[in-house]
Order: C-alpha cells, then structure tokens, then sequence
C-alpha cells in the first residue's frame, strides 16, 4: 500500500508532516551534511532577529530527566546576514523553508516580517512570541492574549506569506492565546515551545545554566505538549503543527491524533542527528501497518 | 560501535576501546565524539569526549574519561561486547607543527586525552616537551605511553608525584618555543596564554562547553571571539582555537 | 558529624524536610506496612472533600516518559469516614499530619477546613487549590490570583492550624499566585502540583485516561518545579515545601537549594516504596559528606 | 530477584523464572508481583505480573507474560543473572474451595498464568474442568501443565487448536458447579457471570486495572462495586474478587 503523506498547512503544500523545530536546526547547513534536506516536510530556521545577537552566556544547554533546558537567548546573525547568506544557501534546496522570527517590540517583528517576505527567500513565517529567555522577549507577547492579539494584527499586513504564530505552554488556559492568534489573523499556530525550568548544580550550589533559567523540551514535555494540541484542536479552525518531545513516529502519531496537521521535532535531532529522516520512515511504516491511506484519515480522531 | 575493552586506570578514570565502523582515517587530533547514554529516552544529550588514540591499522578508538555524573558513570559499566553509539569525529582539531620546530604540549587533567592523539601524529622530527597536571598519583594516566613521543614532566597538585603544583610550575624560564598545545580547564588555558603573552608563540588551546547537537546547529556551545562581539562554535568551529581568536 | 535535619514550617516543627506528597500515600495505612511512619517528617494525606467521592471512571493513571498521568478525581471517602476512620489511625503514630483539602465551593472548603481544624486530629491544613482534575475543582482556584486570594481569606479565620496553600503549576507567573495566597493569609506554600497532560492510545486512537486529561508528576516535572520554588522564593517571605519529580537525596537537595523549607515525594513512591525513609538517608548523608549542619545553611543557597 | 531464565514461548509470550529472597511461603494464587522496568527514572510505574507458579522448594517464581509494550519489551530482554526488581506478592488471591466440591476454571489470554498456582493450589480431592481460551494454536502454553491438575478444554478464536470460538464456546450445558475460577479479558468475565446467572456458583473474577502504586495507596485501580456507589482497590482488595462483589 502507499500512503500519502502529503498535508497542506494555510498556502503551504508539505510532501510530509515532518520538519525540524526552529533553533535546533541552524539554518539547515549542518543537518545537510548527514542527509538531503529535501527530504524535509519544510525547514524551519532559527529565530532570526532585526539584529544580531550574541544570545545568553554559556553554560546555555543542559540535560534534565528525559529533556534538557536551554537558554540559548535566541542568539542569531540578524536579519541582514540571514538574508544574505543564509537563506540564499537554503533556497537552492527542493524544500519549504519557515523562518522563525523573534523581536522585542512590535515595531522589529513588523520589520524582520517584512524584509523576509520581500525576499522572496522563504515560503512561510513563524511568529516566536514564547522564547522565555529574553528579557523583553517573546514572553510578554505570547501569554497575554490581547497583547498577543495585536502583534499578529500589527504584523499582518507585512505578511505576505503563510503565518504561523508559535504558542508558549507556559499559560493557564492554551484555548485563549491561540484564540487571540487566530483573532489576530494567523494563518495555522504551531505549538508548544518550551516550558520554563530550572536545574542546580549541587557541587556550585549555583543554577546551572548562567541565565538561571531556561526552556524545557525533550520527551519530558511530550504529555503537555500532546494535551495543548488536543485543547486548541478542538476550539480553533487553524491548521496546527504539533510539537514537543517528539523522537520516534509514533509520537508524531499521537500528535496527529490530537489534531495536528503536521509536527516539528527539536531535541530529537540531538540525539540522533538522523531523527527527522528516521521519523519520517517510521510514520509511513506506522501508516503502512495500519492501513492509513493519508494523514486525513487519522488528524484529530482522539479529539 | 562496539566496546572492546573499558579500563579502569585509576579510581574514577577509564579507558574505554571501540571497534566497528568509523571513519578513522578521517580523524584529526583535537577532535572529539559524541556518545549516547542509555538506549531511551532518559538521556537525550550525548557526551562529548576527545579521541585520545586512533588507532587506523588496528581500526579501534580509545577514549579517556573521569567519571563525573550520570552519563560518565553508565559509560563506566559498558563490558566488552556492549554497543555504544559513537557519534563523529566532530569538530575541528588542532594543526599540525611544521616539522623541526620546537613544540609544548600541555595538558591538564581530562584535558590529556586528546593531546596522545596530537604527539602521535608530530612528524618524527619533533621532540615535544609535554608537561601532564593531575590532581595526585592516584589520577595519573599514560604518562608512559607520552614519554615515547617526547620529554615529559609530571605535576601534580599536591606534589605525590612529579612536581608540586600546577602546569604553570613546570613551564620554566624558556620562552622559545614555535607552539604551544593545550588543552585542560580554563583557569590553566589563561595561566599559558598570560605566560607566553609577548611571545611569538603559535598557541592552541582546546576548549570544554556543555553541548546539546554536537555538530554546530543549536548554538548551545558557543564561546566569545577575544574581541567579545562574535561567537564561536565549541563544538563545529573548534574545540581547538587559536587562543588570540577566543575569550578565555 | 551528626546533622540537624529538623526545619519548621510556621508553627510546626518537622523532624526531617521530608514528607510523602498528597495523594500518593493514602491515609499512611499501606505504606506503614513497609516501615514506620514515624520516621516521616510529616505525613499529607489525600484529598479530603465534604462527600465521599468515586473519582473519575478508569484508567485513571498511565506512564508516560519520566512521569506519570493521573485523573484520579480526588476520590476519597470524604470528610466524616476521614475523621472517624483515617486521622484517628493515623494520629497514633508519633508524626505529624498534614491533612490536603479539596472543594468545589468556598464554603466548602470552610466547612471541611473546620471540621477537621476542630477535631484535634491533624497539625496543618494544605488547601488543594490546584487539582486539574474536576471539572468545577481545584483549576479555578488556583490560577487566578483574586480568586486564590478570596479562597485563602475566606477559609483562613476557620484554620486554627498553620495553613499550607498547594500551588497550580498551570500558570504563566507563580509568583503572583504566590503572592495572592500569602495576601490571603496562608502561612506556608506547598509546589507544584500536577501539570496537566495527555497521551493518546494509538490502538484505540484515544486518550488512554478516560478523563482524557491528567496531571502530570514525576522526574519529567522536577526542571519546572525547581523553577517554580526559586521563583516563589525570591519574591514571596513564606516557607515553602517543594515538590515535583523528587526521587532521591540529591533531588530533595535541589529544592532546598531553591528556597524550600521541606520537600514532598510522591511519584517517587510507586517506584520504590521506601522511597522516604531512603530519601531521608541519602539526604544526611550528603549533608555529612558536604559538611552541612543543618538546612539552614544551604536553604536557598542558589537563589 | 535473579534471572533463572527468561524463555519465549510463543511469538510475544514469555515465562521468567526468578529467583532469590522472596516470600514465598505467602503467596496466595491469584497475587501478583510488580516489577520495576529500567535502571533509571524513564519508567517510575511498576508492571504487574501474576504469579504463575510459586516453587516453594526450589524457591523460585514463574511469571507469564504478553510482550504489549515498553515494560513487557525490556523485561522480555532480561537473560539468565539479570537483576530484577519484584515487588511482592501483592493483592489479594483466590479463596480455595472446599475438597470434593465441583470446581471450573477459566482463563483467556495472559489471565491464565494465576490460575495455574491456583489449580497447584487445590486438595488432591478435586478434578477441575479448566477451560483455556487463546488466539490461536500459536499463542497456546502450558496446556500439558494444566493437564496434570485437571481436565483440560482449549479453544481458540480461529479453532487452530480445540474447540473454535470464545471460552463459553466450551461451557455445555452441565451448569452444576460449586466455583468458578476466572481470569482473562472484561468481556469473557461477563460472559460467564451471564451464564452462570441463577445457579448457585460460587464465582471468582480476576480483574485488571491499570496501576501505579500497587499496594492500595493511590486510589488509580479502582473499580466500582456492583451496586455503583462504592470503590475496590484492584491491587489491595482485588484482584480477585466474588463476582457480585464488583461491577464487571
Ligand atoms: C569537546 C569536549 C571534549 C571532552 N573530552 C573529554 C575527555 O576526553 N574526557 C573526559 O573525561 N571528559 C571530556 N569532556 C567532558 C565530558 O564531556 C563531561 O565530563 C561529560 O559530558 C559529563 O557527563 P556526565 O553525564 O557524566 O555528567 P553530568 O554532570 O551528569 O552531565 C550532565 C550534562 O552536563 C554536561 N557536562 C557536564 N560536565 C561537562 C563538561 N565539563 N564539559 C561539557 N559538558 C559537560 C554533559 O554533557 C551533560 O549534558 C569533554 C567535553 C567537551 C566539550
Ligand atoms: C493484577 C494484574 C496482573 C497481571 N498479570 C499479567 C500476567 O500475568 N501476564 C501478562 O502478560 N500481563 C499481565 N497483566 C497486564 C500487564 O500488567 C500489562 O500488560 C503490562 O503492564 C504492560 O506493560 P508495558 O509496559 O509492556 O505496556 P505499555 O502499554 O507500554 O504500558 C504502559 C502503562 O500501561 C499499563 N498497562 C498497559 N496495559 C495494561 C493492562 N492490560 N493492565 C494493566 N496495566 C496495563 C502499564 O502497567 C504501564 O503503566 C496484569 C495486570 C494486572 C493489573
Ligand atoms: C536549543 C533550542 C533552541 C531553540 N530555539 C528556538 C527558537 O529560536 N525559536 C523558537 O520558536 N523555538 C525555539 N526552540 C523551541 C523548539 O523549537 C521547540 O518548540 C521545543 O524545543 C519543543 O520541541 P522538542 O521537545 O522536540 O525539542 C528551541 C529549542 C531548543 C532545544
Ligand atoms: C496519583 C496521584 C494523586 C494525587 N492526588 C493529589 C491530591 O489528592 N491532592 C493534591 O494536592 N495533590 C495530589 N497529587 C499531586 C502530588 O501531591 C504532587 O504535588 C505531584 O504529584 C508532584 O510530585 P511528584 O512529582 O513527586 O509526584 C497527586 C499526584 C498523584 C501522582
Ligand atoms: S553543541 Fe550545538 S552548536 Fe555546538
Ligand atoms: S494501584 Fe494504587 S491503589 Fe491500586
């Protein structure tokens, strides 16, 4: 049997659901070396920023229980040298490319928004208003969503692409930012980025991380992630795209049972730099087995 | 890969071998792999260790390491037989000396393992003169098997064996050297670099940072240009920098 | 070296910071069969409602990675059986007992609050305002701060014990749910509770709790925990017990370290039984290996 | 406990002989052991299991299991020296009943191991019909165990092996028993409380739940009584249980 696993996300046509999360993936360059990006659902780049930024000082990354915390603070070359050399290389791939924009004031994501769709250099935009590690951040935006409202109402008219807005978990209540979202105009919500944690380190009796805190992900998030999916599945009419702890393809399974039109996988790649690959292979196989013709057939039936 | 054998060399240092597929003509030395700890999920971040030997006629790695946490410590239990997934070699390593010159190799701790992999590979005209810190006699390792590539000097931080005190100690009033390599924590990284400041030394140091992909995708391990307006990656870019290119 | 492990918390004093957490433990009859509950430092018992409850149809738990999920629904044989049959057992053993209080009403829980206040049988109340199991339960109360704050006023002149308030880990800022409870009056605060997940069966293609939804604890939990407490800590002057994911000295360690007065385990004891009085083990031990006299020393210490 | 051995049976059916300090003196047919999965914190829930077969003299248990999942999948790994982690014996077991009474069991799919140490259990005075249903001739085990404590009716849903069809399939009409011993999937229990309706059967159903705690503190596996106003522990209580008793 052949299966399809082809999925339209707003304008966007992926030939799979799968695609690597932003920030655990560069701009594509290292993954290349181990397999052929075109075999990606899309690519999804790192946050890019109006300017470059350092990120936060080191230590930035740590394990935890089935997960790790980072605190990278979004660190990327800025919007200039993203345009010049960064998504020019990408582009040359047979793959959607989603850039993950990140900025402190509305003014900067309308910017950045802008400049990238102008470019001609990418095929969708995916709004960061849930990194928890900058100061003035993401955070503000992505938990208050009458805030949240109107950036994505203030960064529309720039968006001449597909625009997807990524939902932080850190909230009471999913249903009502991605609500705000959808009010706001956009066009599918990918969620969950990272929940806030922190380790310490007993022999420095100091956090381990320098910014105290940082950004949950890994396995250990995947039951909250799936039930964030699941909730804001059943209230809002958007295509979504499930992450958060994915690493085999029965996870992104359970995510596309939970309503998911497509999933992003982040710490997997870690792991198993073949993780993106491999996922793909085994949801077809997992679809094969069960005699699933295409993802339609499956999206949303634990709702 | 698969582990031939897994010494222990003193309380809490081993020596692990692996054989099986790898691209061990492709090693540079300075350049590390990448481990996964545990078959689930408990353990999503691999760890990062030095190829201390690679050994291309008889197709085998040796790693060194110091049982420090939960990863070090499962690594320490694999028996001979038992599968490992070695990720690599990743990284940039270090440069060779052009042949004739005079060379110092420096190596703190853990820090030593790498820097075997580096003296094998010195074009026989080159006698480096290797200086090992350890912490006492009891965390001494392989200083045998450096002392058939070059002189070496011993320090230790108590004085049980060779000198007393840290590598620094062991430096001497010559200056006059074309390289120095070193690789260990960073506190002795900008003790050597503090040293030899004015000299025309070429100096390479091999930095540590805590990693999540490895292979220069997350921005996870980056460390600040000397100018403190870049970055680079520890783990893609180095570990082995110049040291006028980065922060110490 | 002998170590002091004692601590108190507003007006009780605790042999040892380690207690089994709410829910996980019963009334102390089953684990007592495996060692004494003396050696507890405190002994919190389930949820105690008005009426006797069934709690939510089964499955009610499962495992997911480093955790579990449970939508127990607060079943409990309700107040009357608590006090006749439960605290009376229990209040001969020489340890305290802190007795977790659910409702679905502010009278409610004043009720029950005063009950067992007045029956002489308990040493504190912890108020369960955080169980994100019951459709009109704990959630509400415990995610808004108005709504906590009007709670912990209304229940507070019935509490003539030390009054601990059980934080919801379901929110974008715990500090101010924190806040709230101490404005209301609590005199200590216990976190978290359970984060609130699913897992979908991919046999059946539904979620595997029948409630669908269940809260999630164990290992997977402990980063947003440590955060949780560290946050709290640095803002709100309370003493706080912690709790998420503890299995072992070192973890129990953590949460000191992170401000808590006393810690909770509760996962932790489905995996190991003796996980307590082994906790407490490995906790003088490291405290003799670290030189540490007593929990001052260390309380907070990476804050 | 120690691996004695860990022998497959079937495509996905296990038998694990282990040994070591237990109880066994105590065990009740129709208890059951939970098991820890792993070494480290990935699997904090336990796996219950029931006893089999409880040697007394060679002092070792004998558990059967189904491969389903992630526990069952490690556990099937396990070989001969392995430790393993048993919590036990826990629940409550099966009444034995009175000698020279008329007794009938039935078992379906991995239900069936308990009633093995059950029918061990019995006085030499009685001669049970023991009705053993599985999916088909190569999911059957033990048959020739069972054999030796009564007589033994095997059907099959595809009637590969024995009778074809569900275990009922093999009731008769003969309905003039003093106890029924049951173990299996919810909808063969109620199949047989529905046929059984009326006599004067003394009937016994071994119930499963998913669980966490295992020993009766948690409130995760319980089941409702048959009137629907209270709660039974299916690992204190139960699992087994008179079948009026619960709501099947
Ligand atoms: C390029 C490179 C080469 C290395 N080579 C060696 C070597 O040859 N021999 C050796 O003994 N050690 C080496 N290290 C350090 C080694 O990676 C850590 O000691 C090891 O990862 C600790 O893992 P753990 O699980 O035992 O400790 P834990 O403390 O439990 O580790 C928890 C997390 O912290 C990270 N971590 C902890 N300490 C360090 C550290 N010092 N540097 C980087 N990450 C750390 C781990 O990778 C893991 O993600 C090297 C590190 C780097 C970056
Ligand atoms: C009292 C009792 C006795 C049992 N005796 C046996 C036996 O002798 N042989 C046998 O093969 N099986 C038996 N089972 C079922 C067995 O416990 C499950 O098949 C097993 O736990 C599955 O674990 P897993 O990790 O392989 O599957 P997974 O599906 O990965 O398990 C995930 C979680 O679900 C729970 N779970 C899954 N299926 C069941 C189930 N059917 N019942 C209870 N919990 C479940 C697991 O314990 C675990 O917490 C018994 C169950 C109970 C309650
Ligand atoms: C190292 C790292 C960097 C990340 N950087 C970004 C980022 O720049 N922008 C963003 O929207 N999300 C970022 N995330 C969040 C991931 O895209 C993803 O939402 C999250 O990690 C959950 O997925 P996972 O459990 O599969 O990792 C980052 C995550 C990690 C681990
Ligand atoms: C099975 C189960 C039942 C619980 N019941 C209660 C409860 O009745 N009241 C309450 O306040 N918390 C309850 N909790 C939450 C725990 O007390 C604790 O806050 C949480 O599990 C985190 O700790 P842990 O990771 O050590 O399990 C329950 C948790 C579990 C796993
Ligand atoms: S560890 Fe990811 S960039 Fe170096
Ligand atoms: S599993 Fe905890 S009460 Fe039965």
């Amino acid at each position: 049997m052949s299966v399809d696993l082809s999925v339209n996300i707003a304008a966007l046509t992926l030939k799979n659901p799968v695609m690597p999360a932003s920030g655990c993936f560069g701009f594509g360059r290292e993954y290349s070396e181990y397999y052929s990006l075109d075999m990606l659902g899309a690519v999804v780049v790192k946050a890019t920023t109006l300017h470059p930024r350092l990120g936060n000082p080191t230590p930035r990354v740590t394990e935890v229980t089935g997960g790790m915390l980072n605190a990278i603070g979004l660190a990327n070359p800025g919007l200039d040298r993203v345009l010049e050399e960064e998504l020019p290389w990408l582009a040359k791939r047979n793959v959607p490319i989603v850039v993950n924009v990140a900025g402190d004031t509305v003014e900067d994501y309308c910017l950045v928004v802008d400049q990238i769709c102008q470019s001609g250099l990418a095929h969708a935009i995916e709004l960061n208003v849930s990194c928890p590690n900058v100061e003035r951040g993401g955070l503000a935006f992505g938990v208050d969503p009458p805030v949240l409202r109107n950036l994505v109402e203030a960064v529309r008219p720039y968006c001449t692409l597909p625009l997807i807005v990524k939902l932080s978990p850190n909230v009471s209540r999913i249903q009502d930012v991605a609500m705000a979202a959808a009010e706001g105009g956009a066009d599918a919500l990918s969620l969950i980025n990272t929940l806030i944690g922190m380790q310490i380190d007993l022999n420095t009796r100091r956090p381990v991380l320098a910014n105290r805190t940082g950004g949950l992900s890994g396995a250990a998030v995947k039951p909250v992630a799936v039930r964030m999916v699941y909730e804001v599945a059943k209230t809002v009419d958007l295509p979504l795209i499930g992450m958060g702890g994915i690493s085999t393809g029965k996870d992104a399974l359970e995510f596309i049972m939970a309503g998911a039109f497509a999933v992003a996988v982040g710490t997997a790649n870690f792991t198993d730099p073949y993780a993106c690959p491999r996922i793909i292979r085994e949801l077809t196989e997992l679809m094969e087995a069960e005699g699933i013709k295409n993802l339609e057939e499956i999206r949303g039936c634990a709702l | 890969m698969q582990v031939k054998e897994n010494r222990q060399l003193s309380k809490d240092i081993y020596a692990l071998k692996v054989i099986g597929e790898f691209p061990y003509n492709e090693v540079q030395a300075g350049q590390f792999v990448d481990i996964k700890i545990g078959t689930g999920l408990e353990h999503p971040l691999r760890r990062p260790l030095s190829i201390a030997c690679c050994d291309t006629l008889k197709e085998e790695l040796t790693l060194i390491y110091r049982v420090v946490g939960a990863g070090t410590a499962w690594l320490s239990q694999r028996i001979a037989g038992d599968f490992v997934d070695v990720l690599g070699p990743l990284g940039t390593g270090f440069p060779l000396p052009e042949p004739q010159s005079s060379v110092l190799v420096v190596g703190g701790g853990v820090g030593i393992p790498p820097l075997y992999q580096l003296v094998r590979e010195f074009d026989s005209s080159i006698q480096p003169h290797i200086i090992l810190g350890f912490r006492d006699k009891f965390d001494c390792f392989w200083i045998e098997k450096f002392a058939e590539y070059g002189r070496v000097t011993v320090c230790t931080e108590d004085g049980s064996k060779g000198l007393k005190g840290f590598v620094t100690t062991a430096l001497g009033s010559e200056n006059e050297w074309d390289y120095l390599y070193s690789c260990g924590p960073k506190p002795m990284l900008r003790a050597l670099k503090g040293h030899f400041e004015g000299t025309n030394i070429q100096g390479y140091v091999s930095l540590e940072e805590r990693m999540a992909c490895g292979i220069g995708a997350c921005a996870g391990c980056t460390c600040l240009t000397s100018d403190g307006k870049g970055t680079k990656r520890v783990c893609k870019d180095g570990p082995v920098f110049l040291w006028e290119e980065v922060a110490l």
